[in-house]
């Protein structure tokens, strides 16, 4: 199995405005290899389905235990014993196959995943990713199998807003939440822009309605390589 | 001996349940839970009991019902948090009832070794997070893990599709989830089908749980429900 | 699950003559308890399956990855794909189920077989067993799944000759053979008698065509418990 | 990317596989053995090769003809030793071949450890044995484990009966046995199937080995020879 992701396979998407999620969900869609193996957490990545042509090939893996999802189900087609890790009820796709539990995470923890994309309450610039518990003392903790994506796919994406409600980023120097994985993320898609996080620190892929060193300057990042258009 | 007994009512499937016994209970949400089973075991009566799960109930019916009857000293789970868990929400603010967080991946893998004979396995996950706290850690070919060790059942209570008379069972699409790993980890196993059928009615390549896993069966009419983007 | 045996189970055989290999596979079928889940070893012990009745509702595991295995097929019945541990063509028996290595094994060594029967070079009178490698330079090793159902099963049993050609006791004080398994045997068949071992030391159950004093001094038994009459 | 490819022969199955790989070989005995691959990989001429298989080859087919070519400088298996494994013997006394001998239990697990990320686990298998040697001895809850490390693969060789065009594998009865546990531990997967199916074709309740596991793919007249009572 080879590596799925390619940074340079995104054609970067030239925009005058922050994205909406559902323009996200778009740019995220069409950097995902033909034929990949791909879990989408949770939330606002479960919008990247939509985006997803079944020409693509791409292959959807649900934690609770299917290769091949489909899209929600409407209507008729709702079945209480299929649905996503969101438990919403979704749909088969021809050539799906289900397995239990151990199984599924099996999948997950060995490797064989080639992309998963999360949603995250901050993610550091080294790729630390937090998004399972604000740490607030009055908070029902709930980790689900976030800790397991995190280190078990090949590539893990993030998708999340860049700043919170109150204008803080959400991309920073080091996590103040409690982390789900350590050094994982190697990618954060925002509405703002593209961002390689990692070993080597971060760099901004594209932006989105804002200049990169305007950009660079608002989150603290440093990166020469940060290319000087936005 | 250990072959799997038929038996007629739910009631009777979980007769014998202990106070204090760890019991483990099949389900995604909603999908896969054994309803029928719980509630019997809420007649049944016993208490300050451990429930295994993948999450901590949905609205006011199966898990969830067997919480608010004050039956459950503590879960151990993966996701209690969800949009209609209010009455583990209000017990475990109120500290009426203990919470063991377990990521969803070792949740059913150290249940997994329960029923392997497995006594304990390194795995990286949560390694650098909170959930690694008091966990042994070692480094092996230049990754690290954690140690984890079996998770077992005094009884595992899950929801099938089919079962034959010897105790083989099959499952429907994603309510599989827990189940099969479950039936491994207890020491009975008691499983709600919606049918029952003759041994040599089930495709012997399709079985997921093998009739050496399974205790007690009984024939329900399951019913199913919908949790609208809860979790 | 409860415990598969009950060593008073088995109605004592007299026999005023040493049995065949055959007469002591009638002799252990009957000691299996109904509906009990078993494997049987390769070898000699395959032969107690041809003593199980129908009705005895016992169920035939074979580590190769099948429950349910019904008896060696012969002529049209012989599928390539369809064997026991001893790749022996077998049959199916309604309920059966296939499963991979991994799962067989997890069965085994996770404590869900109520029996197995093996064949041994030697037997510890503690119950080690010693059947899987003479020692010989020469010799290649083979071990399959010994040492597995030897710390899995929740009852070992051995049948065997009680000696060897040149007349040396093969149930022992102490193996001198590599070990497959630690105090891991509990009960022991023979042409000459029954014994049970373990941690307690050896007891003779019952013995054929020999007296259980002079069976006694033969193997440098020395346990009270033993029967005075044979 | 991961997609399963279907190929036209068993020799472009086999294309690239490099001297000195480590090779899981499927099969118990006979059953379930990859002729065609086997063939194609002599045939395709690496050598140096490391071969993970439960037995050491029968006759003079299958593993017995790899080993008879000269390709193979290790066999890591459970069961060598069989009525008609004169080659493997030959080979082994003469002290041209390594044998790394693993319980078979072992053998299975350690490769699904490799598929499923765990480091490294306890088993008590072997435990005050010759074959403990060497391995890490631990006391858990009163019992005595030995450490296991995973056994990954450069390929897989792996015989099934259908593939849908995905890549989804089902297997025939026993000759099941090692193929899905190998095809999560090797970095290349490849098959042999009787039958190769549109997507949809199979039961997706049924599918044993999922289409994440398999690389490629080739559709054979498989041949099914037996041993009798050779093991």
């Amino acid at each position: 199995m080879t590596h799925a992701n390619d940074p340079s396979a995104g054609a970067p998407m030239r925009a005058d405005h922050p994205l909406s999620m559902d323009e996200l969900a778009a740019v995220i869609a069409a950097d995902i290899p033909s034929g990949a193996f791909v879990n989408l957490g949770i939330g606002q990545p479960t919008r990247i389905a939509d985006h997803l042509s079944a020409s693509s090939g791409v292959v959807l893996h649900t934690e609770n235990g299917m290769l091949n999802m489909g899209p929600r189900a409407e209507g008729d087609a709702v079945d209480p014993d299929l649905t996503n890790a969101g438990k919403v009820p979704v749909t088969e796709l021809p050539g799906a196959a289900y397995f239990h539990q151990a199984d599924s995470f099996a999948m997950m923890r060995g490797g064989h995943l080639d992309v998963c994309v999360l949603g995250a309450y901050q993610v550091g610039f080294q790729g630390d990713l937090a998004n399972w518990h604000t740490g607030a003392p009055d908070a029902v903790p709930a980790v689900g199998g976030a800790m397991d994506l995190a280190i078990g796919a090949k590539e893990v994406h993030v998708m999340m807003p860049l700043f919170t409600r109150s204008d803080q980023p959400k991309l920073v120097p080091l996590c103040t939440y409690p982390l789900t994985g350590v050094g994982c993320v190697s990618r954060v898609y925002t509405d703002h822009g593209v961002f390689e996080v990692g070993a080597r620190g971060v760099r901004i892929r594209e932006t989105y309605g804002v200049g990169a060193r305007e950009l660079a300057r608002r989150l603290g990042i440093t990166d020469p390589d940060t290319p000087p258009t936005g | 001996m250990s072959r799997a007994e038929v038996v007629e009512s739910a009631d009777a499937a979980v007769a014998g349940v202990e106070d204090g016994a760890t019991v483990l209970v099949g389900g995604f949400g909603l999908a896969g839970m054994p309803f029928d089973l719980i509630e019997a075991l809420i007649r049944q009566g016993a208490k300050d009991l451990t429930i295994v799960s993948n999450n901590a109930g949905n609205g006011e019916v199966g898990l969830a019902a067997l919480l608010a009857a004050g039956r459950v000293r503590k879960v151990v789970c993966s996701f209690p948090r969800q949009a209609d868990s209010w009455v583990f929400d209000r017990l475990y603010r109120s500290g009426e009832i203990e919470l063991e967080l377990v990521p969803q991946g070792n949740l059913a893998e150290r249940m997994r070794a329960a029923g392997a004979g497995i006594g304990a396995f390194y795995c990286p996950t949560a390694i650098g997070t909170p959930l690694a706290e008091g966990r042994e850690e070692r480094e092996i070919d230049g990754r690290r893990y954690l140690l984890e060790y079996p998770i077992r059942g005094d009884y595992a209570l899950i929801g099938a599709y089919r079962a034959d008379t010897l105790g083989n069972l099959t499952y429907r699409r994603t309510a599989r989830n827990f189940g099969p790993v479950m039936a491994t980890a207890a020491a009975t196993t008691v499983v709600q089908v919606d049918q029952i059928v003759e041994a040599g009615q089930l495709d012997p390549e399709a079985v997921v749980t093998p009739s050496i896993y399974v205790d007690r069966i009984v024939q329900v009419q399951t019913r199913r429900h919908t949790v609208q983007g809860a979790r």
